[in-house]
C-alpha cells in the first residue's frame, strides 16, 4: 500500500437561504419591530413574554392572544463585551451582547448594546434603537443604547 | 417488559407549504392533538422523544434544543433520534421502549419535517468533496432497483400504476392527506411523464410539511381503545456491499421476522399494514420483503391491497399522498394504531385487529417496524 | 431495572486534527478496540447505537457512511441519535432493559477540524429570534459567566483555576494534545474575548472517537443510575447561575457518595455551576483526565466522560459520575453513575 | 394594522475544509495516473471501488490495492428525465450501476456516448477519461458502449462469470 504524503484538501461551503414561515405570534412580533414597536404576549398566568412565543417556555402551555407593548426602555440583566467582532457578529465595531429586561416584560431578551464599554454594567438602563430600514426581522431592532 | 399502548395520536394537515405555521407551531399542532386524544396535558408527560431526517432540511442543527419549549419538555428528558427515512418509526420504537422498560409511564413522541423551509433535493444532492458526484436525485437512486424487481419477477408495468391510483383514492378519505387527486386513474398515471425511467410522475411521493405525534403509556386506565404494542424492530445493513440484494434487503426481512416473533404471530395474521411506499413499486416489493405476500405484484394486481381486499395496505393514502420525510415513518406507525383502535374515520377498515407499521430509509438499509393490536398482549 | 455493566471501553487519541482517517475508519478502529477490551466478538453484539452530527461533519447522513466501520452484516439491530454519544449510550441502556438482548456497542465520532464548530452550534439557537443575530455560543456562555460574577457565586480567578486544574491533569493524559503549561496569573493577564471570558476559558476542540460495550450482568463497572433532563431553550426564562436540569439528572441517577466525577464543561465558568448542581466537593476527584477544557471532541465529549469514569473505577474508585451536556449555557444535561463490582 | 409578517429569510453559510483522507487520496492519485485502483477486503476478498476505508460487511481495514479494468457491465440503470436543483447534467441521461471487470461492487455512474434508449442490463461499457485527469472521480466523464457482446447479469445484480 502506498501512503500519500499529503492528503488532498478541498474547501466546501454549505450555503442556503432558508425561508421560515413565522406563524401568528412570531410574525406579529416581527411586524411590530418593522413598525417600531416592541411587543410581548401575555401568558395564562399573567406574565408578559418578550420576545413572544406561541407557548409558555417552561410548561408548553398555550399563551393568550393578548399582545402588550413593552419598552422602549429596559434594564441590562447580564452582558458581555465583544472587543474583536468577527464576521458573524452583527456589528463590526466593539459592542456588547446583553439580556435586556424591557419595561413591562416579565422576561429579558437577547440583543446587542451599542454603547461604550465603560457605560455598561449590570442594571444599566438602555433604550431600544431601531434600524433605519426595517423588513420584519429581529435585526429591525438595531439594538439598545445606554441611557445616561 | 411492561405492556405498552398507544393512547393518543395526532397529526397535522400535510401540505407542500404550511406557511401558516412556524416550526414550533407545526410540531404543536400534532402534539396537542395527540395529547387531547389521550385526555392529557404536557404536565402529564414524563419524557419527549423527537425524530426527524437531516437537520439540513430546515437548517437548524439539533432542533430538539429549540423545540423543547414548544413541546412542554422543559424539566424533562428530551431525546432526538435520526435514522434517515426510517426515523419516524425508530422514534416511536424508542418511545415505546422508554415505557415498556418501566423507566417512564407516559412518553410523547413527535416526528416532523418542514421541507418548505428549504428544498429537499438541494439538501440531498450536496456533493461532498472527493465523493462521487450525486447525479441521479432521490428517484434516480431507487429507479434501477425497481427496474431490477420488474425484470426479476416479470411484473407488468401497470402494477405500479394501480398502487398509485389506490393510494390516492384512499387519501380522499383522509382529511389530513396532502395530495387530494379525485380524478386519478390508470390512464392519468400512465400518461404522466417519466421522471426516472421506469418511475412516472404520478408514481412518486410529494414533498410535504407535516408532523405526527403519539402518546405511549403503560397506564391505560380510562382509555377506551388503546393500541397495544405487540412487537418492535430496528434493523440496519450497509449501504453498498458486494452481492447486496437491494430489491429485497435482508434487514427488511428481519425487521418483519423480529416483530412477528416478538408478537408470537405469523405474517398471515396481520390484518392490514401501513408500509413506507415513496414510489408505487415499493408496495409489491415490500409485500414480498416483509413476507406479507408470495408475489407482491400479483397481490396488488388481484386487488388484495385495496381497502376491500384481504390485506389492505396504506388505507391512509400512505407516503404517496403525504411525505413530510421525518414524520412519514411515524405516520405509518400511527395509522396502523388508528386502525386497530377503530379510530381511522372514513378510511377505517372493517377488520383490523393486528396492524403493521413500517418505515425504511437511506438506500433501503434502515428499517423500523412495529405491530400493534387491539388486544392486550 | 436490569443490571448493566461497562464491559469494554475505547477512545482514539483526541487530536487537533485527524486528517488521514475518514469517519468509517475512525469507527472501525475505535469499535475494534472496545470489543477487544470487552473480549466480545462483533457478531455477538445484540444492539448498536451511535451519536454524531451532520453539521459538525458538514455532510448530510454522515452516520450512514460511518456505518461501514461497524460491519452491519448480517443486518444488525441499530439506531442513531443526532446527539452526543452519551445519549446513544442512554438509548442502548434502555434497549438492554428489555431482556431479549444482552450486549450493546455504542460509539460516536466527531471532527472539529473540518469546519467551524461555533458557527455550527450557533445555528442550533432559536432560528427566529437568536440565530439570526449571529451570537456565538461563547458569547452566551459569557452572559452566563457574568451572571455568576454578579451573584458572587464565582470570580474570574475561579475560571482561571479551573483551566489550570484541567491543564495540570491533562498533562498526564496521553490521549490528548499536550496542554501548554501556565500559571493562574498568566491566564488572568490574557485579554477578554467575550468578557468576562478569555480565549482559554473555552474548551480546546479536537477530533476523535469513543466507544463503549455494554453487557447485562457480568463483570466491570455497573451502571447504577442513568438520567438526563433538558431546560427551556429561551435564555430569558432561565436562571443562568444554576443548572436545575443537571441537578435533577443527578438526583434521578442517584449521584451520591461519588469518588470521581468526569464532567463536560464547554467553558471554564460552567465548572462552578456543574459542581454545585451535581453536588461535587473538594473531597472528590473531578476530571482526572483533564476534562473537556483541554480536549473536547464534538459529539464524543460526553461519551468519553463515561469512558474516563470507567477508567477511574478500573483504577480503584468505588463510585464515579459521568456527565454530558448539550445546547447553549448547559441547556441539556445527562448523568451516568457507575459503581465498581 | 399594517401588513402582517408571515415569512423571514434565514441565509446560512458554513465553511468547511475537507481532507480526502489517506484511502481516498491514494485512489484519486491513481486516477491522476489514468488508473482505477480498488481495494480488496482481506476477509471476504471482495474488491471495492471507489475503495472504502473499512469493508462494510467485515469491519476490517481494506489495505490491498487492486487495479480494476476500465471496462465493465451495466447491471441495472435508470433514465433521469427530471431536472432538479443541484443537478450537473441536462436530462435525459442514463444513470447506471456498472460492475467493472475485477471489482465486486457496482459503481454508480453515467452511461453516455449512445442514445439513452440503447442502455440495457448486461451492456458492456468502458470509461471515457478527461484528457487532463483531475483528482476526482469525475475525471471519468461517463462510460460509453465498448462494442463487446452483452454479459449475463443475475437477479442480484452480479455479473455471471
Amino acid at each position: 500500500m502506498s501512503l500519500p504524503t499529503d492528503d488532498l484538501v478541498s474547501p466546501f461551503t454549505l450555503e442556503y437561504t432558508y425561508k421560515r414561515s413565522t406563524g401568528p405570534v412570531i410574525g406579529r412580533f416581527l411586524a411590530g419591530l418593522r413598525d417600531g414597536q416592541l411587543l410581548g404576549v401575555r401568558t395564562l398566568t399573567g406574565d408578559v413574554l418578550v420576545p413572544p412565543t406561541e407557548y409558555e417556555p417552561t410548561t408548553g402551555d398555550a399563551v393568550t392572544d393578548e399582545f402588550v407593548e413593552v419598552g422602549p426602555e429596559g434594564t441590562v440583566s447580564t452582558w458581555t463585551w465583544i472587543s474583536n467582532p468577527g464576521p458573524k457578529d452583527p456589528v463590526s465595531v466593539p459592542f456588547a451582547w446583553a439580556m435586556v429586561h424591557l419595561d413591562g416584560a416579565s422576561t429579558p431578551m437577547l440583543h446587542v448594546v451599542l454603547s461604550p464599554e465603560a457605560s455598561l454594567k449590570t442594571g444599566a438602563r438602555v433604550r431600544a434603537k431601531f434600524a433605519e430600514t426595517r423588513v420584519g426581522h429581529i435585526r429591525d431592532l438595531a439594538g439598545f443604547e445606554v441611557v445616561t | 417488559m411492561i405492556p405498552t399502548a398507544v393512547i393518543g395520536i395526532g397529526q397535522t394537515r400535510h401540505a407542500a407549504k404550511r406557511d401558516d405555521v412556524s416550526m414550533p407551531g407545526l410540531v404543536r399542532e400534532a402534539a396537542l392533538r395527540a395529547l387531547a386524544d389521550a385526555g392529557l396535558e404536557f404536565k402529564d408527560i414524563d419524557a419527549v422523544v423527537m425524530g426527524k431526517a437531516p437537520d439540513m432540511f430546515e437548517g437548524v442543527p439539533n432542533p430538539e434544543l429549540f423545540l423543547a419549549d414548544a413541546l412542554g419538555a422543559a424539566g424533562k428528558p428530551m431525546f432526538r433520534v435520526h435514522t434517515a427515512g426510517s426515523v419516524g418509526g425508530s422514534t416511536a420504537v424508542v418511545a415505546a421502549h422508554l415505557v415498556s422498560s418501566g423507566i417512564h409511564k407516559r412518553v410523547l413522541c413527535v416526528a416532523w419535517e418542514k421541507q418548505s423551509e428549504s428544498n429537499a433535493m438541494w439538501a440531498l444532492s450536496q456533493t461532498y468533496p472527493f465523493q462521487p458526484p450525486v447525479t441521479a436525485g432521490a428517484g434516480g437512486y431507487f429507479a434501477p432497483v425497481i427496474r431490477a424487481y420488474m425484470s426479476r419477477t416479470a411484473a407488468p408495468e401497470h402494477v405500479g400504476w394501480k398502487v398509485a391510483v389506490k393510494d390516492r383514492l384512499n387519501a380522499l378519505k383522509n382529511p389530513y392527506a396532502h395530495l387530494q387527486l379525485p380524478d386519478i386513474s390508470l390512464e392519468t398515471v400512465k400518461a404522466s411523464p417519466l421522471l426516472w425511467d421506469p418511475i412516472r410522475y404520478l408514481e412518486t411521493c410529494p414533498s410535504s410539511d407535516g408532523a405526527c405525534a403519539m402518546v405511549l403509556s403503560s397506564d391505560t386506565a380510562g382509555v377506551k381503545n388503546p393500541a397495544w404494542v405487540l412487537g418492535t424492530s430496528m434493523r440496519t445493513e450497509p449501504l453498498l456491499f458486494a452481492g447486496r440484494d437491494e430489491v429485497t434487503p435482508m434487514a427488511g426481512q428481519l425487521a418483519s421476522k423480529d416483530v412477528c416473533a416478538e408478537a408470537g404471530i405469523t405474517p398471515a395474521q396481520i390484518d392490514c399494514a401501513e408500509l413506507y411506499v415513496p414510489f408505487s413499486w415499493y408496495e409489491p416489493m415490500w409485500l414480498e420483503n416483509l413476507g406479507l405476500a408470495e408475489s407482491g405484484w400479483r397481490a396488488v394486481d388481484r386487488g388484495d391491497t385495496e381497502m376491500t381486499g384481504k390485506l389492505p395496505i396504506n388505507a391512509s393514502g400512505g407516503v404517496l399522498s403525504s411525505n413530510p420525510i421525518g414524520a412519514s415513518g411515524m405516520l405509518r406507525f400511527a395509522e396502523a394504531a388508528l386502525q386497530v383502535r377503530g379510530a381511522a374515520g372514513a378510511h377505517q377498515l372493517d377488520r383490523a385487529r393486528i396492524a403493521m407499521g413500517h418505515a425504511y430509509g437511506g438506500g433501503s438499509q434502515f428499517f423500523s417496524t412495529w405491530l400493534v393490536g387491539a388486544e392486550k398482549p | 431495572m436490569r443490571s448493566i455493566s461497562i464491559a469494554g471501553i475505547a477512545q482514539l487519541p483526541s487530536k487537533l486534527a485527524e486528517h488521514h482517517m475518514d469517519a468509517a475508519e475512525l469507527v472501525q478502529a475505535v469499535t475494534a478496540l472496545a470489543l477487544a477490551d470487552a473480549g466480545i466478538e462483533r457478531k455477538q453484539i445484540g444492539f448498536v447505537c451511535s451519536g454524531s452530527s451532520d453539521y459538525i461533519m458538514g455532510q448530510p447522513f454522515s452516520f450512514v457512511m460511518a456505518l461501514d466501520g461497524v460491519g452491519a452484516w448480517p443486518p444488525i439491530r441499530e439506531s442513531h441519535v443526532e446527539m452526543d454519544g452519551a445519549w446513544a449510550l442512554y438509548e442502548a441502556w434502555v434497549r438492554l432493559q428489555h431482556g431479549d438482548i444482552d450486549t450493546a456497542l455504542v460509539y460516536s465520532f466527531g471532527k472539529s477540524s473540518v469546519g467551524n464548530v461555533d458557527d455550527a452550534l450557533g445555528m442550533q439557537l432559536d432560528p427566529y429570534y437568536v440565530a439570526p443575530l449571529g451570537v456565538s455560543p461563547m458569547a452566551l456562555a459569557a452572559l452566563q459567566a457574568r451572571a455568576l460574577l454578579d451573584a458572587r457565586f464565582a470570580n474570574e480567578r475561579d475560571f482561571a483555576q479551573a483551566v489550570m486544574r484541567a491543564r495540570l491533569a491533562g498533562a498526564r493524559n496521553p490521549n490528548i494534545p499536550t496542554p501548554t503549561a501556565t500559571t493562574v496569573d498568566a491566564l488572568l493577564a490574557a485579554p477578554w474575548v467575550a468578557s468576562p471570558l478569555r480565549a482559554h476559558d473555552a474548551a480546546v476542540r479536537t477530533d476523535g472517537a469513543a466507544a463503549i460495550v455494554l453487557r447485562a450482568g457480568g463483570p466491570g463497572p455497573k451502571i447504577t443510575g442513568f438520567a438526563h433532563r433538558i431546560e427551556p431553550h429561551a435564555l430569558g426564562v432561565r436562571d443562568l447561575t444554576t443548572s436545575p436540569s443537571a441537578r435533577r439528572a443527578a438526583d434521578d441517577a442517584g449521584a451520591s457518595r461519588i469518588d470521581v466525577a468526569e464532567i463536560h464543561t464547554p467553558y471554564a465558568s460552567q465548572e462552578t455551576i456543574l459542581r454545585n448542581a451535581l453536588g461535587l466537593n473538594d473531597r472528590m476527584l473531578v476530571n482526572p483526565s483533564g476534562g473537556t477544557l483541554v480536549a473536547e471532541t464534538p459529539m464524543v465529549a460526553g461519551l468519553l466522560r463515561v469512558v474516563e469514569a470507567t477508567r477511574a473505577i478500573r483504577d480503584g474508585a468505588h463510585r464515579a459520575l459521568a456527565h454530558a451536556t448539550s445546547g447553549p449555557c448547559l441547556q441539556h444535561n445527562l448523568v451516568c453513575v457507575l459503581e465498581s463490582t | 394594522m399594517s401588513a402582517p409578517v408571515t415569512q423571514m429569510k434565514a441565509p446560512t453559510r458554513l465553511e468547511y475544509l475537507v481532507h480526502a483522507g489517506a484511502t481516498t487520496t491514494t485512489f484519486l492519485h491513481s486516477i491522476l495516473k489514468g488508473q482505477l485502483v480498488g481495494r480488496r477486503c482481506p476477509v471476504c476478498h471482495k474488491v471495492y471501488i471507489p475503495p472504502r476505508g473499512a469493508c462494510p460487511t467485515c469491519a476490517v481495514l481494506c489495505t490491498d490495492e487492486v487495479p480494476v479494468s476500465n471496462s465493465g457491465t451495466v447491471t441495472t440503470f435508470s433514465i433521469v428525465r427530471i431536472p432538479f436543483e443541484g443537478q450537473r447534467l441536462t436530462p435525459p441521461y442514463a444513470c447506471a450501476h456498472i460492475v467493472l471487470d475485477g471489482a465486486d461492487v457496482p459503481l454508480l455512474h453515467i452511461v453516455g456516448g449512445c442514445s439513452v434508449d440503447e442502455v440495457r442490463v448486461g451492456m458492456r461499457v468502458e470509461a471515457v477519461w478527461l484528457e487532463i485527469p483531475q483528482p476526482t472521480l469525475a475525471t471519468v466523464t461517463w462510460f460509453k458502449p465498448n462494442g463487446e457482446p452483452d454479459r449475463a447479469v443475475n437477479d442480484r445484480g452480479e455479473v455471471v462469470p
